[in-house]
């Protein structure tokens, strides 16, 4: 079966089954996939439901030019990653990327490193709403290219445990 | 695009005109998810978030953080707008 | 959702579906999967089939030792692996294996050691049926003890690529 | 268990009788899923093996590599049987 193009942007539900059905390869004995879903406290404190958003023009290119780079640095014939936005309840996914590869070791390394990559480099934001009715944006990794930042900081420096109440 | 001043747009009395999507705590700390700048000519993604930056100390703050994206693409700070370029601020994201 | 227990060594097709609704947790922001499935291809020669068997006295008690042993060992609520034995066709999938943690690093590193060590010291066997009708059990770890073992050798010394033709 | 002599039981002329099951290629090598085997008062894991590999050269060779299992745990060379043991050779494992 021929990979299927489809949004890695959804505002419906993400569907794993949906997802396998488009990525099937009867040569790659290998599958890992990552389910990120809505946990119900982060940083000691009750979620009640998360919003994301994402800059849809952006993030579309960008996974897209992710799971192609880290299919060849890994050398595995599938990398997909689609990540949900709108409002999400407790349980509920927000992100599944998946590889298929030969073999296992290529196939962890690139899920892992496709996951971490569409968390730090692509233009998506969570707000989490608490149960004490407040809410807040989750502050994490800068997009401004590394020649543009201040010396002392760089694109790794993710601050995700750092919240901007609103 | 609007057709007049509103609290949204700041008017400079130059040539480029640019839409600037404020996205995630930006809209918040902009206080509107759509903005309209008009620019020097030749000015750069630089010189916007320095007229951006006159809105208030927080958003100073956040534009250090923020990338500017045109189209599909992130570009530099010291890309140079054209008139009518479609832009978004773009603060530190946190996807999954 | 309390988390079910059922068998590990499974004659049926294994459902995704099935395990992840088995296993459901709230406070798990990160679900880990890996699929095993049938290849095409092994070291070269056309796969069109395989069979799995297992000794399932020890390996269903094994398998739920070794879940106990790395949920414990990376502090993450759910471990749980499952493996198909009998004929299976290509595609379909021979072992299941899922983490769920708070965070998806220790979640992801969890998964993988889980797999391995299904892989390495659970009693399963692999039969595989090629296209000139010719078949070989694939030759794998040694369970002996590592009391038992020549100087040698030791139990991760695994010859994969080794087959003993039948 | 088997009530007379078959290809699959080798008779020693002793006291403790025990059931081997041969997993994955051992069946093939021995020729048998089952064998039944008497062995001496006091035998080992490794006098059963012993015994076992007289069945060929090819036998020998995998017992090498070979665990035994009793119930649901894999016992050492060492562990020593008991009359009515239900035993498991289990050649190298290759699961996934």
């Amino acid at each position: 079966m021929q990979q299927q193009d489809t949004p890695r942007i959804q505002s419906t539900p993400l569907s794993l089954d949906v997802l396998l059905a488009h990525t099937e390869r009867a040569d790659c004995g290998a599958l890992a996939i990552f389910a990120g879903t809505v946990r119900d406290h982060h940083e000691g404190r009750a979620v009640r439901s998360l919003t994301y958003s994402s800059y849809a023009r952006v993030a579309e290119k960008l996974i897209r030019d992710i799971e192609a780079e880290i299919a060849a640095r890994f050398a595995v014939p599938v990398c997909r990653a689609v990540h949900r936005v709108g409002a999400l309840g407790i349980g509920e996914t927000a992100i599944l990327a998946i590889a298929r590869g030969a073999h296992r070791a290529e196939t962890f390394a690139a899920m892992q490193a496709l996951v971490e990559a569409v968390k730090h480099r692509v233009p998506i934001w969570k707000e989490e709403f608490y149960a004490d009715g407040s809410s807040a944006f989750v502050n994490g990794c800068t997009l401004v290219a590394a020649e543009d930042l201040p010396p002392a900081e760089s694109r790794l420096h993710c601050t995700p445990t750092q919240s901007i109440e609103s | 695009m609007s057709s007049g001043p509103s609290p949204c747009i700041t008017w400079v009395d130059e040539r480029v005109q640019v839409t600037v999507e404020c996205c995630g705590v930006a809209s918040r700390i902009a206080g509107a998810e759509h903005l309209a700048v008009v620019l020097p000519e030749a000015a750069t993604v630089l010189d916007l978030f320095e007229v951006l930056a006159e809105r208030s100390t927080e958003m100073a703050e956040l534009l250090a953080r923020c990338a500017c994206a045109r189209g599909d693409a992130i570009v530099p700070r010291g890309t140079q707008l054209a008139d009518g370029d479609e832009l978004a601020l773009l603060p530190p994201v946190a996807g999954g």
